[in-house]
């Protein structure tokens, strides 16, 4: 195996599911001679050519819109959406049309999709180039939502999800994009939608996160851990369909629940873990739960000092911890 | 396509002892007019069903059927189109082949609904035996989507040409002008097909627009737009014909097609409050069922028998879909977590 | 005192709030000479004139952008969403820009504008004509959310609405617009935005709700009274700011909670209320948090029987009680 | 309004001797021209202060001066014009008031950056002190604000003119359709000014529309279009005089200002990748701030030295303004929580 960054990885899993599939075909803006502004579509152009790596004109919303319908003709499109803060010109097609084409046709017209989108914070984007999109397609019916923290999970779900007939929104978080480096196999494989992944097994402890702040997580379970406080990081990898039973397996053994993520703290992913295991483990449950999540500013300030003081650090999580752990 | 723009008023003429554009045949307008009729008889019963509650809701295509069943015999003739209607295009889908029983299903929200087995409104999911899709009522949502069909089928080596109606409030949205010029920068065979009525519910096009034709603003895109009298069924079908071998050669096409709505926005809506008195009585006058009726008995293709049989037919085959439809169930609760996902 | 429906109330409120001030104005699809497609606003234009009550083209984006941008030179528009689902085009606006126009200029610009959406399941409209979207904008730090589920409250909170300095998301549940009626007095009187209303009183469990399925959560507590079970109804009135005061009271009360919406259930506002009991009301909890909620299918089917399959009923969240009660 | 298109390669002539435009006097052209030079060192500066990691991104007017700056000194002309910049006219902002040192504090993200106090990428936010609002960064989505601006400003018994600036890339965005039409059917004093630079980011204009001017698509909305070359300052001067006092007595106007960028789209950019060798050494050879300097010594206005002396002057005010915004200090995390709401 190679160490590979996250960008590399996003990369490999196009190139290949490409060169399986000419079906599938990448369209957004400055995806090919350019390469994409991240350089994930680097060379694609030159591999592959112009009708299959579309630089489209600067418009989200017929980007969204025509992938999808050459979705319905049985294409297999990945519409980049350059940053996810310029989503929202495309909703109407995302969460409006795709998430229900399937249901709103009785099942006859598929969505085989993948909607890529780099997203957060942590890089100096201010309030416009870091934004949290993720509890908007969760909250959606008829999307599935992905979400990986490594390099390893990113390929292999990002090949499931060009493969999945479904809609899947795609998260690639900017920070980790060349921060984040591990080993990637190199012969094809897949990882499941839907399946969590225990990154580090623990006693005492669940912490529930994903993207960039599952890193931070692990490093505050060490700082934990050295305080004699074991603690189980969850990186729940895909956010719909959700691995509850992951988490409330979790929970179910060490009794006590934390949930980290940098979106606004209001209504996200993380409300909505605590609200499965306030009822379906709530006899497990040794203490309140905890969220160390973005506060309910904006996201996210562009002075160093305003990014550092929203950003959920591996300092404020063992903070939470540390108070949970008192309990 | 037609070199020169026909105006409303010269459309209005009477169209006597021409020969038949190229391609089409006597027998063809008997077809079409029967199905026109079909559509017609449909869409009056459903107005009556709604005020028997027995509806929820209907937009009807009264007034519009000139222009859809005139595009729709250029995309049969053809056989390789595509078609990405709106929620106006009741007489469309009901040429286009869905049955009467299937539209009286869909309009009463009964199991078997073949657009979306009641999931929806009526006639809106998809059709696709009948090279239909229509994801939502959302105005202009399925622009994009059908230039997007078009890449595809591109792509998978097909020279499908795609049929996109919409109208004339539609032209207000910015997914519009995004779908258009997509279109043109790679060519699509894709026929923009505008059904102006003059009317976005009650907002009238000069509260809408500042053009007077939306035919013109092809121009934009680089691409031609031509306005054509959509209660007119021959040059509708001209229109069309030509239209799709411009598409297939040269890329997008915008038909304007000017006509009338005969009937309120929906069965929800009452358009005396925004209406002037006496404009859709003048409409009517231009009633594309009786103007092809008369044409078929003009041109000595059919008595006033024959025509009367078809529309009698048309009744009895509507009498006997309410019925039926009327009869059948509606969708079990188990189906509604169906198809959330695919497989 | 007299007896008005809500959609009575809504267009009192902004009939009297634009004789009072003369900056504000209507934008919208048909909401001129026809009044709105649900009548909110029939007679304004006759009153006001063209000028301020708009009939816009048939584009939701340009609605908000340009009721945003009259709000920047201090007009107060009251831009409307002629249905909920048809706001999916103007997201950008309001969630991309007017949510951060006051953080994002240092509170420089304000953005004194309220967006009136009827919303909601339960008349035959299908996927297209039910939507809750209450969710994405109570996750939009920046704008405010308002649900009255009664004539009363209706008026008094719209006018606040009007009078705050605030995008202000007020959203109509079409089902209640004719069918609940109430008393609304005819002095000018406002409510107060952020503040809950306890409906009705109750010693043994907490049931929050907001909208259409607030009367159903009152039938369902008088159905629990004749079995002897005492339910406290919070109306939450506003969801953002969110009263957490008057939840965490009444729940430190009865010990125990239930949630009702008719929107999705997961990642909805339900969630975020579960999660906050969970955490700062953890020991007073004698149950686990019940939800009762429109599942996770694409709101709601037009079938008669897949729309009632979908909607909270009294008779289901009489069941969740039930449970609760025993637990 | 110019009564003929300008071609770029006709704008290109020498100016000489030509007399002023109306209501135009030398002392206008020295006093913009010290501004165009101080913007210029200042976009420099910063691009190397990117360089030394002490600016996280910055975009680059270099090239689109003269359109900003002649813009903005038919404005000051008129007096009553609110402007609604995008996130490339550096020189815009600096022009119309900002100074140095607030510009500087407002790249490195420092307290009491006036447009958003370093919560925003710089110049983003609001400097109403000099009239101007550019919530973010988004493409196109200014345009709507803006028309909602003259609106209101018309409401409010104004007689504004509102200058809504964007590239050539925003043109493909649905809402510049959406701003356009609204404008037009109102008859709103906006002016909408294109600065065609042929990229957005690394896609050329040919990849995003299918008409070569774009001041073509005014049509669509049935107001004016003019081409004017953006790197003659007195041409931009002159265009949106005349555009002024059409949009106050008859509605919107579109100036489509041809321009060159100079640098890549953003310091985080390489426009090696993309284009062709020579393109910007070529593009440089008609530098608007050289061009101004010229423009002023052939017609007498200013000596050599004089010229010099503005521009040390220039250099000096950026040398100090950096240093004081380097010493400056970040906001406290204090204010993080702060102007979430209003009050
Ligand atoms: C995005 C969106 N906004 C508003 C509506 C509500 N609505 C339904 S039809 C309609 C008017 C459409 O007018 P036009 O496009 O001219 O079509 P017509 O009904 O006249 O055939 C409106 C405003 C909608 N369905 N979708
Ligand atoms: C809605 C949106 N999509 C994408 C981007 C990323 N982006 C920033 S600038 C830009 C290109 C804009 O080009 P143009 O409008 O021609 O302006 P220029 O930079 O050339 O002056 C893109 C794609 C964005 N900021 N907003
Ligand atoms: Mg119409
Ligand atoms: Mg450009």
């Amino acid at each position: 195996m190679t160490v590979k960054s996250v960008i590399e990885a996003v990369r490999e899993a196009i190139t290949e599911e490409m060169r399986r599939d000419t079906k599938v075909f990448v369209i957004g803006e400055d995806v090919g001679v350019r390469g994409g502004v991240f350089l994930a579509t680097q060379g694609l152009m030159e591999e592959f050519g112009s009708e299959r790596i579309i630089d489209a004109p600067l418009a989200e919303a017929s980007i969204m819109g025509i992938a999808l319908g050459a979705a319905f003709r049985g294409m297999r499109p990945i519409p980049e959406v350059q940053f996810s803060d310029f989503v929202w010109p495309s909703v109407n097609q995302l969460i409006g049309e795709a998430a229900r084409t399937c249901y709103g046709t009785n099942g006859a017209v598929q969505v085989p999709m993948v909607i890529r989108m780099p997203y957060g914070g942590g890089i100096r984007g201010g309030l416009f180039h870091s934004q949290n999109v993720e509890t908007h397609f969760f909250h959606t019916p008829g999307l599935k939502v992905v979400a990986p923290s490594t390099p390893y999970d990113a390929k292999g779900l990002l090949k499931s999800a060009i493969r999945d007939n479904n809609p899947v929104v795609f998260l690639e978080h900017k920070k980790t994009y060349r921060l984040v480096r591990g080993e990637v196999p190199e012969e094809d494989y897949t990882l499941p939608i839907g399946k969590a992944d225990v990154k580090r097994k623990g006693a005492n402890i669940t912490l529930v996160s994903y993207g960039l702040t599952l890193h931070y997580c692990l490093e505050a379970a060490e700082t934990m851990a050295a305080e004699g406080v074991d603690v189980e990081v969850v990186d729940l990898r895909t956010l719909t369909p959700l691995d509850t039973d992951t988490v409330l397996n979790s929970v179910k053994k060490t009794g006590k629940l934390a949930i980290v993520h940098e979106d606004n703290i209001t209504g996200g992913v993380g409300a909505e873990i605590a609200a499965i295991v306030a009822d379906r483990a709530f006899e497990y449950l040794d203490g309140p739960i905890v969220r160390v999540c973005g506060p309910d500013v904006p996201t996210m300030p562009f002075a160093q000092t305003l990014e550092d003081a929203y950003m959920p650090t591996a300092d404020k999580i063992s903070d939470g911890l540390r108070k949970l752990a008192a309990y | 396509m037609p070199r020169k723009r026909t105006t409303s008023t010269q459309a209005n003429r009477a169209r006597s002892k021409s020969t038949l554009p190229k391609g089409l045949k006597n027998a063809d307008l008997v077809d079409y007019y029967s199905r026109m009729v079909q559509a017609r008889s449909l869409d009056e019963r459903i107005w009556a069903l709604n005020r028997q509650g027995k509806v929820p809701i209907a937009a009807s295509s009264q007034g519009h059927e000139a222009t859809q069943l005139g595009s729709l015999l250029a995309a049969e003739k053809d056989g390789d189109c595509f078609l990405f209607p709106y929620y106006r295009d009741l007489a469309l889908k009901v040429a286009a082949g869905l049955t009467p029983v299937q539209t009286m299903m869909s309009f009463m929200g009964k199991a078997g609904d073949p657009y979306s087995n009641a999931r929806q409104f009526p006639l809106q999911g998809a059709d696709l035996s009948n090279k239909i899709i229509q994801i939502s009522n959302v105005v202009a949502a399925g622009l994009t989507q059908s230039v997007g069909y078009a890449l595809g089928a591109r792509m998978a080596g097909e020279k499908t040409v795609v049929f996109s109606y919409f109208g004339d409030g539609a032209t207000s949205q910015g997914e519009l002008h995004e779908a258009m010029n997509f279109a043109s920068i790679h060519k699509l065979p894709v026929i923009f097909i505008c059904e102006n009525n003059r009317y976005a519910i009650s907002t009238p096009q000069r509260s809408q627009m500042m053009v007077e034709e939306i035919a013109s603003r092809a121009a934009s895109y680089g691409f031609p737009g031509f306005t054509v009298d959509g209660m007119d069924l021959i040059q509708c079908y001209e229109a069309t014909r030509e239209a799709i071998t411009h598409a297939r050669s040269q890329g997008p096409v915008l038909l304007e097609m000017l006509v009338e709505r005969f009937m309120s926005h929906t069965t929800d809506d009452d358009d005396r409050r925004y209406r002037p008195e006496g404009e859709v009585e003048k409409a009517r006058e231009r009633d594309p069922v009786v103007s092809l009726a008369n044409l078929l008995i003009n041109e000595s293709i059919l008595t006033q028998k024959e025509i009367d049989s078809i529309d009698s037919n048309a009744l009895k085959a509507t009498d006997e879909a309410t019925d039926l439809a009327d009869a059948s169930s509606q969708p079990p609760e188990s189906v509604l977590h169906d198809s959330v996902y695919g497989p």
